[in-house]
Parts: C-alpha cells; structure tokens; sequence
C-alpha cells in the first residue's frame, strides 16, 4: 500500500497574479494534510463543482505545516479552462486536493554540484526542492546550486524572489529580455562541459520541447538527469492508465509507465516523453 | 429526529442483492478500468463496504495498450483510449489478487479476449482460481473486430462467445454490454439465452475530440470511450430497455457521481450499479454514495433495498 | 496588429460553401427545434448573416406534441420530449414563412411524417414554394415506428423515405440521421445512394432520467433526446465516421457551444454545422461562432473556409 | 417582432439570505436593460460557466433605471442545483441575463378591489406589481388591496417590509406560527363571499397546489384571476417549445401553450397547470 493519501477540502487564502500567464495560489488545509516530498503533486479541483470534470494535476511550489492547519502553494500557468477558472476563485472559496502524489526527486549521495533547468512554471517543482534540501548544500558538501531559470520574456519569469541568494541564476529569456537570449537549454549546452560527470544532478522541469532538447544535449553526457513530466490525468493515483508516458524498460524494450504513480519523475535517459501535450509552449514556456 | 444509535440504524436497512448465485452485501460495485486493482484505492476507500470490486479488464497475455494521450476531459465527460493495457490473467492472480483476498468483498474478474477461444481461456484459468466471485465479460472493446462489427454490437457474436465462457465456468456470469448499438435490449436478449447470469451496462459510447490548433485528434488513437456524468441519460435510459427485455439482473453504469445518481439506476430496475468516472473525481465515492443509499432508504422508510429496485412509476405513458 | 479595416478584414475570407445545388453564404446554421420560425432569435441574431436558418420540424398537419414536462437539465445537456408539436406546414408557409422571405438567407425546412406517405406530402407542397431552398428529413423521430425501428435507424427504410421525397423535389435534399444505431455510415451510404444531397448529423440520443423522490420519469414522455455539449464527442465522432464513408457533403450538429467546437467539426470534414441548444444559452451564439470562425481563419491565414474542411491530421493512426 | 430583448451582463451587487431556504440578488445592469412589466421574468445563468447548461427563469422582484446603470432585484428560493449555485455568488460576480420576458399581468379597466394571493416566493412578481402599479390605487379608485400571503412558517414570509402600508397584509402559515394557521387558500374560501366579483380582481402566484385549490375555489365563482405559471424552460423565447402549459383553448379544445411566450401569467379558469414540477411544495410554499 502507499503512503496515506487523502482527498481534502482546502480554503484559498491567496490566489495572485504573479505574471500576465500566471497565478499563484495559497491554500490552508487540516494539519493532518501529509507533508509533501519535492517533486510530488496534487490533484486539486474546484469544490462543490460539476465542471471541469477532472481535477488538474500541480506541483507542490510551497509547504508549511502549522499546528492547526498546513499551507500549500500552487504556482500554475493558465494553460486552458481549468486554470483558467482556477484563476478566478477567491479568498474563502474551497479547493478539493487530493495529495500529495507520485514519486519526487531522489537525491543520490555525495554530490557537490546540483544544476536545476527550468522553463515556465516549470520552476514550482525545482524551487520546492532546492528550499527543501539544498538550502545548507553549499555550506555542507560543495558548491552553490545553479538555477537556469527560462521563459518566453523577462515578465514571466517567476519564483526569482525565492531563488535569491540560495543558488546562482541564470535566467534566459526567448526574446533577450533578461539574461542569456534563447533557450534555457542553449545557455547549458554551452556550459556543461564545465560540469564534472562524476560529482553533478541536474534536476528539470519545463515544457515538452524543453524537455527534448534537453534530452538532445545530454544523450551523449553522462550526468544524470531527473525530469518531471506531464501528461493528461484522470485520477492521479495509478488506477485509470490514462497518464502513461513511454520509457525505455528493461532491455531498452518500450513500455508505458504511469506518471501518476511511477513518476512524474523521471530519469531523462530512459523517458520518451510525448510531443503531443502542451505543443503550443515554446522551449522556455512552460 | 432519529432516537436509535448509528449501529441499530445501519441494521435496519437490508442493502443485500443476488447475482446469480452470488450475495453482494449491498448494490455499490467499482466499474472495471476505473479503481485499478482495488489496491490504489484502499486509502481512501474501505473495501470491505463494497459490495464487489470489478477489476481492470485481463487478458491473456499482458498488454501495452495504446500510445498516449489516451484522455481528453469533455464537457462533463472524459474520453480514454487506454486500449484494455493489463498486466494479464496470470500475473493478476499472482500479483494483484492477494490482496484482495485480504478483504471480505466479492471481487468480479473483468476479461476480454480478441478472439472467441481468448475468452474462454481466461475464463479458464479464473474458474479455478480462489477469490474470484464472479466473472464480467467486456464484449465492447473496440479493438476487437469480428466482420467490422465488435462483438458487442451483434447478437449472434455475443451469445457465441457467451456460450463459450458459460461452458468453461459456474462463476457467475455478467455480460457487459456497449451503447453503441441500435438495440441494446436485442443483444442483452441474445446474451441470456446463451447463459448470462447477469448483464452489465453500459461500456462507454465512443467520441472523439480535435486539437484545432494543430488539426489533430486529442487522442492517439483518434476516438475514445466517453464516460461520466454526460453519459448517464443514455445509460439510464439503457437500462430501462433492458430490464424491460430480460428477466435475468440488470447492473446499471454510466456516470453514475452520487447517491442520488445510483438511486436513479436502482429505482429503474438496476439490481446493482457499478461506479466508474466517480472514481477519479472522488476517490471516496463509492463509500459516499452508499451512505447516500441507505440515508435515502432510511428517509423514505425503505427497509430492504429490494422493494426500491424497478419501482419507477411510469403512468400510462412510457412509448420509447 | 492588423492594419486594414475591419471591412477588408471580413472580405478577405471566403466563406461560402456548397450543398447540393445551394450555396451558403456561411456554415453557420440553426439547428431544428431550436431556433423557432426564425423570428423568436430575430432581436438577438442579424438573420442575414447566417448561412441559413433550419426550421423546427414540419408536418403535414398541426401537432400538439406531448404533454409537459417536456425538458430536463442533464450534466452538460438536456433532454427534451417536445413530441414534434408544430403548426403545420401549410400554416407555415401562410403565417412563418413570410417573415423569414425578407432575410437574404436561405430557409431549410425541417419535415416528417408517420407515414412514408406523409412525408411524401410535406414535400410536394414545399417544392413549389417561394422561400424554400432546401429540404431537411428529419428520419430519427422516436414517435414514427416501423417494425419497431424509426426509419433512421433502418437503412432500407431510411433510402426508401429518401427516394419518395427525392422523387418529389428537386430541392437540394439533406437527410437528418439520427445517432441512436450501430453503424450511421451504413445509413448514409443508404439515403445517399437513395439520392440524398447532403446528410445532416446529430439528431439527439435517446436518453432518460428521474426524479428519485417521486420515483418517476422527469419526462412525461419518460424518454427524451440528449442534445447540448455533453453530445458532442459522440456527434463528432459520427461526423468522422460518416465523412469517410459517403460523397455528399456532411452537415455536423450536436453541442457545438462555440467557435472552437465548430470548427472541431470542419476540421474533421462537415462542410456546414448547425447549432442547436447552444442558442438557449447564448441567443446571439451563431452570430459569435461565426466571428470565431473568422478570426481563426486570419489567424491561421486560412483564406477559404474550404482549405479548412477536411484537413484533419489523424496521422498513421485512427482505428475506430 | 416581440419587444427588443436582450442578453446581458449583469454584476451582483448584493446577494443575501433573506429566510431559511430564499435569498435576494440584487444584479446591476447596463441602462439599456428594458424595463419590466410586473409578471415578466428574466433567464439568469452564471457567466462563464458551462454547467448549469440551461438560465434559470425568476420574476422580476424590483427594477429601477438610473442613468447610467439599472438595478434589477430577484427573489429565489433554494429549489435546486441551479438556485443552490446562485446562492454562492458573491458581490462582483456576473450574471448572464436575457429579458425581461413574457406577458405580465394585465391590470382591467375600472377595478376597485385588487386581491394578491401570494404562496412562498410567489411573492416577488406580486410586490413588484403592487409597487408598480397600485401604489395610489387607494387613493384613486378604491378600496386598499389585499394581500394574502402564504408559507410554511414564519421564517419564511418574505417581503413584508415592502408590503407594510401599501396593503391589507393578510398573513398564513401551514403551522400557524404567525396568522392564519392553513393554506392561503383557505382563508381567501372563508373571506370570498365579502368581494363583489363585479369591481374585484385577484392575482395569483405560487407553488402548483396551492394553484390547483385556487382553481377548484374559484370554479363557480366569477371573481377572474390571473396567476402566474411555472414551468421548466430552455430558451425564455418561445423556440423550445419546452415549457408548455395545457390550455383550455378556444371551444374548450386543450392545447399546449408556452409559459414563455403567452405567459407565465394566464387566467387561471383557462390553464391546467402540471402538477409534476414542483410538487415537493406545501401549499403555502413555493
Ligand atoms: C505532475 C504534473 C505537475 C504539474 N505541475 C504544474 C504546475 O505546478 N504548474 C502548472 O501551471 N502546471 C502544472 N502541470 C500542468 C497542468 O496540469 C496543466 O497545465 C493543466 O492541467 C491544464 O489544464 P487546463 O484546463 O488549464 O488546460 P486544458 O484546456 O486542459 O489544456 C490546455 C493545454 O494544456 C495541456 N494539458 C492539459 N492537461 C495537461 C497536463 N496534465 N499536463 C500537461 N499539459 C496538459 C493540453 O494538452 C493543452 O495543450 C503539471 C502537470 C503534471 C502532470
Ligand atoms: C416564469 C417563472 C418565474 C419564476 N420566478 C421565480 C422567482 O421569482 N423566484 C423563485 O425562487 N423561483 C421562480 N421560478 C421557479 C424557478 O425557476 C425554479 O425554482 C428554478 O428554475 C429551479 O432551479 P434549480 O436548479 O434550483 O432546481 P432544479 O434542481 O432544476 O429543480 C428543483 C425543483 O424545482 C422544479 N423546477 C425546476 N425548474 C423549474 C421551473 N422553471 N419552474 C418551476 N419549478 C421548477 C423541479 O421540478 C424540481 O422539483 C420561476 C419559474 C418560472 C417559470
Ligand atoms: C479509464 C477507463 C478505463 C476503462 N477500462 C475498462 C475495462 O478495462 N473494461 C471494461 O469493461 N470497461 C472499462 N471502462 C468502462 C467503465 O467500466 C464504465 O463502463 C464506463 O466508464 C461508464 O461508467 P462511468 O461513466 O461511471 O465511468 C473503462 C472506463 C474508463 C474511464
Ligand atoms: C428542444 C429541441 C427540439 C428539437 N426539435 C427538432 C425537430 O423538430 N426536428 C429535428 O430534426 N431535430 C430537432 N431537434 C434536434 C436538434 O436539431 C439537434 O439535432 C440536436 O439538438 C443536437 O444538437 P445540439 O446539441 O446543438 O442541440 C430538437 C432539439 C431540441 C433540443
Ligand atoms: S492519472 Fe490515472 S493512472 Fe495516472
Ligand atoms: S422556454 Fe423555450 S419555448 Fe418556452
């Protein structure tokens, strides 16, 4: 059996335009709400609604646990209906979460160099997971965390606040700008040769292209790589088969894997992700 | 208002229902493909309340199923194209099955086959297999084509492979019948004939939906099944065909979300109703509903769940 | 961004289509039974600028229809049992038709009977008059049995109700196919190989529900037809069936809400759709469909709404 | 061509509780919103929201046009989903609205005695007809009107702040916490011999009982009497042909007749409402 999960009715505190794209959204929840992994994610819904039918899946951004209730932070992207009308909720209007899912990021032993690369709101997961482990990584075992952080203009790029002084930042930007002009996996192709293989993770999350050409720069290079990845979910605990995405199994066979409950987290290596969700975002949107 | 304890209340009220030769403690069952092998749900769910846990379809051999994206949310519906993906008949019992045992709950084993003699071996390989309860037989799998047509869709392609399953296994025998056919009742009819213990319905009525920024379907394999609370006018309305034709139980499915949703299936005649979709939007909604069933019961002083099947009043009028 | 006048805008994209011997200044049409004898929408739509109005179905002689209630709100849809009431087409042609003769828009009537006969009928006094630019059967009315199948769910009867009336006009001639079969490819390929011009798709599905307090039918008639959006993966996928099989031009209807549904349907081949329960929800939603149609056009650099039709990319899959 | 109608946007003001199961919305609109006749109606949805599908019709309750904005007043009562989801909106939330719609109550020539009979929510078309159109009725030509209203309890009586002064209020509950103690129709029975059918009018509106023993009490009597009728509706246009109503027509002929369209308010000698809508009702509710 998994870890206990609930499905429970949160109460939105805050839900703030944090970019012209996007929303994030502050929930309070019963304190028995369990403590999220980074890279784990909630189904949420709008309560008491018949529609949208499905609820969407969102990464953990933020988590606090209180005495008498929890806090957890959405950073979401208005992407179609659903987020869309996410965004229009208000203070005092109830959320039902299911949560939190999936397998998050492991981090391996003896490390002195962690890379994140993210594109869009693909930044809620890697910022949730630099605060929750490396926060005393540099002082422990080695070198400040690098954050390439990417997005269409320098208007959506989100989270920079948080990132502050717990990491170096490289921000990249479709349009020039801010930072490096072109796709975040652009600015990392031209540095990674001066990444050593041996003490180096790299944690990303962003868009499908994204993800591709990232799969592209490291196919040859053998720093591993975690990704989260998205597909279209139903019921986000492994029992609809709806969310599979392709991964090279065992004898490099091709099989579907659910990225509901074996991932979304992924090593990059072994994942085929499919081009056929979320097509319209550029590499650095998400 | 009510003087007696929650205990003496739930006493009162007699949920039981027969399948052929088989009891369920009450009428709430899980619809196959939505509540995986039981075991995603059992933090949220306690298994032991429900009536039966009808298990993802099994196939002989595993199977991979279809490339994704197998869904797209609709209005009020989902379409999938998971394409039967299991893990097969055998790893099922090995694997799955176990845990199952561990609960005091009918578990209904949900196979399909791509030919006749598919299906009668994974019936075979059921009949003897401890735990099993009974067997629900999904002859609306849209990959499986027999003269263009699947077997669901004709009455002699259904009575064949029913007779077949029949002949291999005294478990209970429910047929499980697709919407997208001219005449369920014709095909629930022929079905019976051949053996049926029970018939199940409805399967999912296939759709489809377009990308039109990229002019493609949303779905790998173009059409999908739709379920969910769009569908359940048809399904209702199914039903209500079928319990009129045939004389063996009729199990109601088809966006079924709460209480007041089965209760519509119970009342029209379903003997037990089977939860699908509900699933994934509340993962709780089986416990809900059959709370909601016995609070109905309670209210209308309904002492046996019995009384409450087929009791719709429908006047003089009723011309289908 | 865009520097020219909305009046350029606008002519830039050429929307016209062909059914039959007709051409349409648009795709965008109202569907039977939701939209009145034009009138009822006239303070919300500009008429003119539909690509034409369908009609509610006429009859040979008046109908009461049956007795209320008659409609039913479902998830995403709603049923309705209107029984077909109407006026009569000799009382529409003297006290409807006239209005709808000073819009430049064609008028499509809807028409049924009991009886091959009738329908027959409707159609002789409809072909010579002024006004009329095409013919709708509507051959899925619930009410009308034969054998105990409605001529549309029959493709024998379905192409000889289409012969009758194609002997008797020379009108351009849509068959209006209902959902509630097997194989609606197999009905199409009959009424076009009868002679039909066009085929329309979807009439609604059979659908039910109930008031579980009272333990009756919501319907008088028990039964209603679904229609609205919680149809329209259904719909369409019969639109993608029905293209693939016959020549005609297909005319796509169910749940198309707004623009982006619409064009749901075009890309997957119906030359026209027509919007139905949509125009309950939004009176003035054909004249925003048709806007929507258009700027995505300009967006997309469509110049022809014919380059759209059709040009669905299913890639190498699509099994259905 | 009917009266120029419209579908608009409406922006709550104010949406209150205004008894146990009834709340007031009070919805601001553009000017160009037509004014009501007392009886019309309005079709309300939600905005923005694909589910409930179909308006909900309510009776017009109050209106008044200012300049540069109207301000239209509506009274529900908690029925269903639809009413149930209404009574969640907030101040700031849009409406979509068509109307006003249909045929209001129609006042005779030369009439010196008007009674309203009012079951539960019924109220609303009555008080805005009262306060439309007989607010100087004592005055010019008669007699004060008298207003019976009905419900299930005291809780439950609405509108008596707006009815205070301008009528004979003439209170009954089902329990008799404030009152008569019965249906509505059965004090307006003990009282109808004292009006003189010649200078006497009476309108109506309420749940369907109370309705059908309105109309077995004035079978033989030839007081006339308008009622307002309930239906379920689609479109508010006449195009569905959805909520008809048996009408005895001309030569006594039944034919369906559209609430919509001919209504909602018809003579109650002519109509043969439905008993199946709204038959959870007591008399005194609606
Ligand atoms: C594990 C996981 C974590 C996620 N975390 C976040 C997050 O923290 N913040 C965030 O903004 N988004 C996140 N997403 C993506 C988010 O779930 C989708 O953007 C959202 O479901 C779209 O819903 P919609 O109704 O707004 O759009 P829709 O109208 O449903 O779709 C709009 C577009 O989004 C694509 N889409 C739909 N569903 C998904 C999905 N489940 N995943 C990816 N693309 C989808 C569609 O193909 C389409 O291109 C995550 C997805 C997954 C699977
Ligand atoms: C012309 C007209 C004016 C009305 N004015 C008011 C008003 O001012 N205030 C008010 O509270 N209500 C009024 N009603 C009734 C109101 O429309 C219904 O109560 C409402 O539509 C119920 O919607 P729901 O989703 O809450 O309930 P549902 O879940 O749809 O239904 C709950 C119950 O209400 C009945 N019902 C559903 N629709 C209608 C309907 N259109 N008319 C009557 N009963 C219905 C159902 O049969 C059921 O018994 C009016 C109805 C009409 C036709
Ligand atoms: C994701 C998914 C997978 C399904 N898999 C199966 C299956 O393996 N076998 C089967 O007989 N039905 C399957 N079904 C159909 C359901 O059991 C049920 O008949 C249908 O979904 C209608 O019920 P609902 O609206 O309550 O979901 C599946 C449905 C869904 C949504
Ligand atoms: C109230 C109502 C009345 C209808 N009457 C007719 C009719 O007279 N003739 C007909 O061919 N179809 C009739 N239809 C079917 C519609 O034309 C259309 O095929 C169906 O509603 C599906 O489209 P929609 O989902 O856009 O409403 C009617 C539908 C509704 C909802
Ligand atoms: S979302 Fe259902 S299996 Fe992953
Ligand atoms: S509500 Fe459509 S005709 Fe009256």
């Amino acid at each position: 059996m998994n870890e206990i999960q609930s499905m429970m009715t949160g109460v939105i505190r805050e839900n703030r335009k944090v970019a012209s794209d996007q929303f994030m959204m502050t929930v309070i929840l019963p304190p028995s709400f369990p403590i999220p992994a980074p890279g784990q994610f909630v189904m949420v819904r709008e309560a008491n609604r018949g529609e949208p039918l499905l609820a969407r899946p969102l990464s953990v951004y933020g988590f606090q646990k209180q005495d008498d209730h929890a806090v957890l932070e959405l950073l979401y992207r208005l992407a179609g209906r659903g987020t869309i009308l996410f965004s229009k909720m208000k203070p005092g209007d109830e959320v039902a979460l299911i949560g939190p899912l999936g397998k998050g990021f492991t981090i391996p032993e003896g490390l002195t160099r962690v890379l994140f690369i993210a594109g869009g709101v693909g930044v809620a997961p890697l910022i949730f997971l630099l605060q929750d482990r490396f926060l005393t990584a540099e002082t422990e075992k080695g070198k400040k965390p690098i954050f390439y952080l990417g997005a269409r203009n320098v208007n959506l790029l989100v989270g920079l606040e948080r990132l502050n002084g717990l990491c170096d930042l490289k921000l990249c930007t479709d349009d020039g700008s801010q930072g490096y002009h072109g796709p975040v996996t652009e600015l990392l192709k031209s540095e990674i040769e001066g990444y050593d293989p041996k003490e180096t993770v790299i944690f990303a999350c962003g868009p499908t292209p994204m993800i591709l050409s990232l799969g592209r720069l490291l196919k040859d290079n053998p720093i591993p790589c975690q990704v989260s990845i998205e597909e279209r979910m139903a019921c986000g605990l492994g029992a609809c088969l709806g969310c599979v995405v392709a991964i090279r199994g065992p004898g490099r066979k091709r099989e579907y894997v659910r990225v509901c409950l074996e991932g979304p987290v992924f090593d990059l290596k072994e994942v085929l992700p499919t081009s056929s969700v979320d097509m319209q975002g550029s590499e650095n949107e998400s | 208002m009510n003087p007696k304890s929650e205990e003496d209340r739930i006493e009162l009220q007699d949920l039981t229902i027969a399948i052929g030769s088989m009891t369920l403690k009450n009428p709430v069952m899980t619809a196959s493909g939505t509540f995986g092998y039981g075991e995603e749900y059992a933090p949220f769910v306690d298994l032991n309340r429900l009536g039966a846990v009808v298990v993802k379809g099994l196939s002989l051999e595993p199977r991979s199923g279809n490339p994704p994206p197998r869904i797209m949310e609709t209005p009020s519906g989902m379409l999938n194209a998971v394409g039967l993906q299991n893990i097969g008949v055998r790893d099922f019992i090995a694997r799955k099955l176990p845990f199952l045992r561990r609960y005091d709950t009918a578990v209904i084993a949900n196979i399909f086959g791509e030919t006749v003699d598919e299906y009668r071996q994974v019936a075979e390989i059921l009949n003897g297999t401890e735990g099993i309860h009974a067997i629900e037989v999904n002859i609306s799998c849209p990959n499986v084509k027999r003269g263009g047509i699947s077997f669901g869709a004709c009455p002699d392609a259904a009575a064949e492979i029913t007779r077949h399953i029949r002949s291999e296994t005294d478990l209970p025998l429910i047929v499980k019948l697709t919407p997208n056919v001219t005449d369920i009742a014709q095909i629930a009819l022929a079905v019976e004939a051949a053996g049926a213990d029970a018939v199940s319905l409805i399967n999912t009525v296939t759709g489809m939906s377009v990308d039109i920024e990229r002019r493609r379907p949303h779905l790998a394999n173009v059409t999908g099944g739709l379920s969910g609370p769009a569908i359940r006018p048809i399904a209702l309305r199914m039903v209500w065909q079928v319990v009129r034709a045939v004389k063996v139980p009729v199990i109601g499915i088809g966006g079924i979300m709460t209480a007041s949703d089965a209760l519509e299936f119970l009342i029209t005649g379903a003997r037990a109703v089977e939860i699908g979709t509900a699933n994934f939007i509340q993962p709780a909604a089986t416990m809900e509903i059959l709370d909601g069933i016995k609070d109905y019961m309670i209210r209308h002083k309904i002492g046996k769940i019995t009384e409450l099947i087929g009791s719709l009043d429908t006047g003089t009028q009723g011309n289908c």
